[in-house]
């Protein structure tokens, strides 16, 4: 049995592993070589690879971006990092118009083997502009692919994965996921092909939860229980390529479909999975259906409203029991102390 | 002049001790960006600039929205995630605003306040205003394309934007030197083809020059737009309210000259000790009394949460 | 009874009622004082309102979209335009983090009303970078409101709704569009509030188009009656904010909706317009889905192939013909010459 | 050395007329940006480079491809939208690429090649290979804070990037003058502490210039980057085959001058006349051919749609 390790030392030593055995690999960004080391996902690299491979950069998303493109038609495979995704706007024409398109609008020529990690912030007040999910935003464009692991063994998977990938993948990170602890992965020259899971499995209703919005569900199917619903979960974990086949037999066993982004549910990853799913199953099993994800507005720092914002463990829970039994209930679980949440006040 | 100052720059340097005081306490909810060391910017600049003036800002907000008259109250509340906060307990730390007092809000992405002041002051420009925007930055935001975008347009349009680069040497721990092959702020605005002086720290010096390009502008809209790069230091870790030399970025000895220059002290030593009691002993009733309504004021309630999307006159 | 106008005078006739109306107006982007004035939506409006109102600008998308905030934000109702929503990318950050949640942000102190019109391409080999529709990426922002006007009267309605708004809004125009002719609006000052309209009403399916796909679906229903089938053909004009009761009510009716986006169907308007019709039917009459849009891949130039990229009237008619059928009934109709799809070659 | 450029600036010259001369019968189903008037740019830095050295374009990239050593049947057929076009149908007029060549792709979207380009020179620079990047872009590209962010990375990293400001006085209808408050470009490359030479249309002042620097380069990885701000005219419409001075926004009396002292006839001129019919046979032969090749090639299968999103040993 592997040992259990943190989210933030699955990342660290995924690349660490990687860059020891491709000399392709470098990794750069704001502050990965600063004293804070992105929360520790890039300590010690910088010493053991020096600073051609690992390197800060200026404040420029987009030339950054660009760079890592032009560095990996050059024969690197870089690994671009930022401290959180809402950053990654400034850097949309390069991965969108340039990074998405290259390999196709060359007819196959040129591909770029480039990894964008990118954070999303949560906890303490972050508010509007450090707080965005946006990886619905990606999973619209064909040429990119998209990850958000929510445990340290498939941060480690998709991470070398993605930086194996011929083509640029963005891995969708969570601060508040990286007190997350757990095994690594044992074999790390056979990971499994990019795949969802299946985390609890249950009969009543299928739960796909998203990036920290995973841990949610399983605290909610946690308090289902108490109303004996069984709730099977499923953490897609790809988002490009995404894994329907098994959300699919979910549904079909279970007739009622929640999935719960870690970001506004319009145009969002919910609504793909719903979508994709009704497609197939065009009415043979009746399906109920629903979205659950940031409430629609701009995400507020106070607590109390920070707390609305987000759906959590016992909010998913009252959706779903509404969403079984078709009506509203009047059911929220009280707050059980193994199942609260994890905050956090810095370092952000 | 100097007592003008004073007050100000006292104040300010006040009010953050006192956030960083009782931060960890925690009964501020938010990340905060102190200007502890880098006052005299803001004041040097807001108290040279009229008051019809706006002011556009980062996150480290904080000094410029006190120094251009913001309301301390509504900071404090806002702080603390108040209702009664100057953005109703939606902004936090780092998005202060005060319309009636011309702090036009504040960014938490890097660079981005940069075009809405040029546009700011061009829309002022363009319904005949004698209205100059102050822009504040960090030495960071001027790696950003964005920059250099902001400022080729102030010119070319010659917008009445005052460019305030507060150049502490650092972008959170990487000094400007890892960052700028040329570390010459200036010289890109000069680039640009704009006015643009490098001055210091001293709150009067900033004044003197920030005053003079502000009384340019009243005889010649068309005199701007006019870029200051202030050396500084910021004596906080980048974000908190403790000191960082332990994380060996830089230095306490590199700090040793700021310290022995601090501008709340040299100009505090000017005054006659009676005046400048009477400054402390009115804004230490002034921070007590913005502290005590912050802690004693309500948290929005729960259907807040959906107001100020859109507004009411919008169509959704 | 208005006369007839272009597509092309609707917009321009609607800038040029407003500017005169509200001095507050101004118009401002890369080209719109050019000799081509934006393919003449922007004509004559330098001579008659002076370039302190109408301006171009540097090439620099991201500080002019920050620009427009701050003219907003100065008491103006800037209007910006893009010859294509492809080059918005590069402001993404501008829309996204700033225009997008300065009201919220600062509780309410604060409003940005903005307007972005810009352009998507199609034809002519304009390839992977000028062809891209976008648009989900703005509906899935919270505090950004986007429209897609498929006619001269909607164009206007859209445009003179928007710059009266308080807040920002996106125009998703679109460049085969500005070929439409038909009326515009008569009482220019009580619009209609935003809501979608049915613009061909049947029974059997409710087909629902976005952007220029609006008019392939109205080509689709042509089709479709060769084989009986009567499609309601909607148009939600408005997707951001999205009238889906005029929507569920069809689906009601006819248990089928086909949603056709002018993008990639990934996390698109479809996704997102089937799942909020199933949220709210959740099993109470049976439908079936199927969304349609840009193959997913980047827009190849070649003909043969930007051909297929594309759904056009009689690929819908049978996909819906399918849909209908529930399984694959082979039936594609034969081109009629009066439901020939219009291409250009220039000016782009 | 002149017969080289000779054989390089007539073909390309030929070449894009003859593109010209076929657009209206509609075989080239895309939007074509000529270099018509520009070629001494492409001829003078590509001749002064060496063969492993690469390129990055804007979609204006005939030029600088042919220049190269792109693949001229290759580029006929992609603009005819065939199979056995460049970029097998799939890109286009403004997608060329030849990777045997060193052209590494272009791309429609402005100032979007540059920060490629330092990628590939750090890239290059990491992997200790002797390989300099040039990378073309206009002047409506230095609008763009990517530029700016671009320059600053490459000097300090010091990526051996040449920089070619292809300075046409245009970006599409829209003066240099409208859009720079201060039209010196190259200004801004020394503000970054980039090496700078301010060139005119003339190829060999182009070569030397730009040969200086590669072999610089060669001495030292670390000489770079290197900047030319090159004054050139573009004689055709922005995009299409046509001249377009009755659009108004430029005349013919400012295009003159650079028709007075067009490089294709100047250098032709310093030629023997058997020397230059003999490269202007085979030149045409070979235009011949490659336009026959490209009408008789395939267009792509249906198939071919679905290619190239990932690559196949990707995990999709
Ligand atoms: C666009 C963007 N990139 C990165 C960050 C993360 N970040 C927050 S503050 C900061 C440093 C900015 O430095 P500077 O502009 O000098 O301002 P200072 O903090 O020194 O006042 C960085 C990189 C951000 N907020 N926005
Ligand atoms: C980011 C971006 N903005 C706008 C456009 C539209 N556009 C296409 S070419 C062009 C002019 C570019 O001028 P310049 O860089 O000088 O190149 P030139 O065409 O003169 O060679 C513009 C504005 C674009 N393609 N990309
Ligand atoms: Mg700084
Ligand atoms: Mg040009």
């Amino acid at each position: 049995m592997p040992e259990e390790a943190t989210y933030v030392e699955a990342i660290r030593s995924a690349t660490e592993l990687e860059m020891a055995q491709d000399p392709r690999v470098v990794l750069f960004g704001l502050d990965v070589d600063d004293p804070k080391c992105i929360q520790g996902t890039t300590a010690g690299l910088l010493d053991r690879f020096g600073s051609e491979r690992v390197f800060g950069t200026p404040l420029a998303e987009e030339a950054m971006t660009g760079a890592a493109v032009g560095m990996a038609l050059s024969g690197l495979r870089p690994i671009h990092v930022h401290i959180r995704i809402d950053f990654v706007l400034l850097a949309m024409n390069q991965l969108i118009n340039v990074a998405a398109k290259t390999r196709y609008m060359h007819g196959g020529k040129l591909h770029v083997p480039m990894v964008v990690r990118a954070m999303i912030g949560k906890s303490w007040g972050q508010g509007a502009q450090h707080s965005q999910g946006l990886y619905p935003l990606f999973m619209h464009i064909p040429g990119l692919k998209v990850c958000a692991p929510s445990t340290p063994y498939d941060a480690m998977a998709c991470l070398l994965t993605a930086i194996r990938d011929d083509d640029p993948v963005i891995i969708v990170e969570h601060r508040l996921l990286y007190y997350q602890t757990g095994p690594l992965p044992e074999d790390t020259d056979n990971l499994p092909a990019p795949s969802a899971r299946v985390t609890r499995p249950g009969n009543d209703v299928t739960l796909v939860g998203i990036s920290h919005q995973q841990e949610e569900c399983l605290r909610a199917a946690a308090y289902l229980e108490e109303k004996g619903i069984s709730a099977e979960v499923i953490d897609p974990i790809w988002l490009t390529p995404l894994d329907l086949d098994t959300i699919e037999t979910s549904v079909r066993k279970t007739g009622a479909l929640c999935v719960v982004d870690n970001t506004w549910t319009t145009c969002g990853a919910g609504s793909e999975i719903i979508a994709g799913v009704l497609e197939r199953i065009q009415g043979d099993v009746p399906v109920r259906v629903k979205r659950l994800g940031y409430a629609p507005v701009t995400c507020p720092p106070t607590p109390g409203l920070e707390e609305l914002f987000y759906p959590n463990g016992r909010t998913i829970a009252r959706d779903v029991c509404d969403l079984v039994h078709g009506g509203n209930v009047g059911w929220t679980p009280e707050e059980r102390a193994n199942l609260r949440e994890i905050t956090f006040k810095g370092p952000f | 002049m100097l007592e003008r100052f004073y007050r100000s720059l006292y104040r300010i340097r006040r009010v953050e001790e006192e956030v960083a005081r009782v931060y960890p306490s925690d009964v501020i909810k938010s990340p905060v960006h102190l200007s502890i060391g880098q006052e005299s910017t803001a004041v040097g600049v807001c108290e040279a600039i009229c008051e019809q003036d706006v002011l556009f800002t980062s996150y480290r907000c904080h000094a410029p929205y006190l120094a251009k008259g913001g309301d301390l109250p509504g900071m404090i509340a806002e702080l603390y995630g108040k209702a009664a906060g100057a953005a109703g307990g939606k902004g936090g730390s780092m998005h202060l605003v005060d319309v009636a007092k011309g702090v036009m809000g504040a960014s938490a992405v890097v660079g981005t306040p940069l075009p809405n002041a040029v546009g700011y002051a061009l829309g002022a420009k363009i319904q005949k205003k004698d209205v100059a925007v102050a822009c504040f930055f960090g030495d960071g935001a001027t790696d950003e394309g964005v920059f250099h975008e902001s400022l080729n347009f102030a010119a070319l349009k010659r917008a009445p934007v005052l460019f305030i680069c507060e150049n502490n040497g650092f972008a959170i721990h990487t000094h400007q030197k890892f960052r700028q092959a040329v570390p010459d702020i200036a010289g890109h605005a000069e680039a640009h083809g704009i006015t643009t002086r490098r001055l210091s720290d001293n709150v009067t010096e900033i004044y003197d020059a920030v005053r003079e390009a502000r009384e340019a502008l009243e005889k010649n809209p068309d005199a701007g737009p006019f870029f200051f790069e202030c050396s500084i230091y910021r004596w906080k870790e980048h974000v908190g309210p403790s000191e960082d030399y332990q994380l060996g970025y830089r230095h306490l000895e590199d700090a040793q000259p700021w310290l022995d220059n601090d501008q709340v002290r040299v100009v505090g030593e000017k005054l006659a000790v009676a005046t400048r009691e009477a400054i402390e002993q009115e804004v230490e009733a002034e921070i007590q009394a913005a502290f005590a309504f912050a802690a004693s004021a309500e948290f929005p309630a729960p259907a807040e949460l959906y107001t100020h999307v859109f507004g009411e006159q919008s169509h959704a």
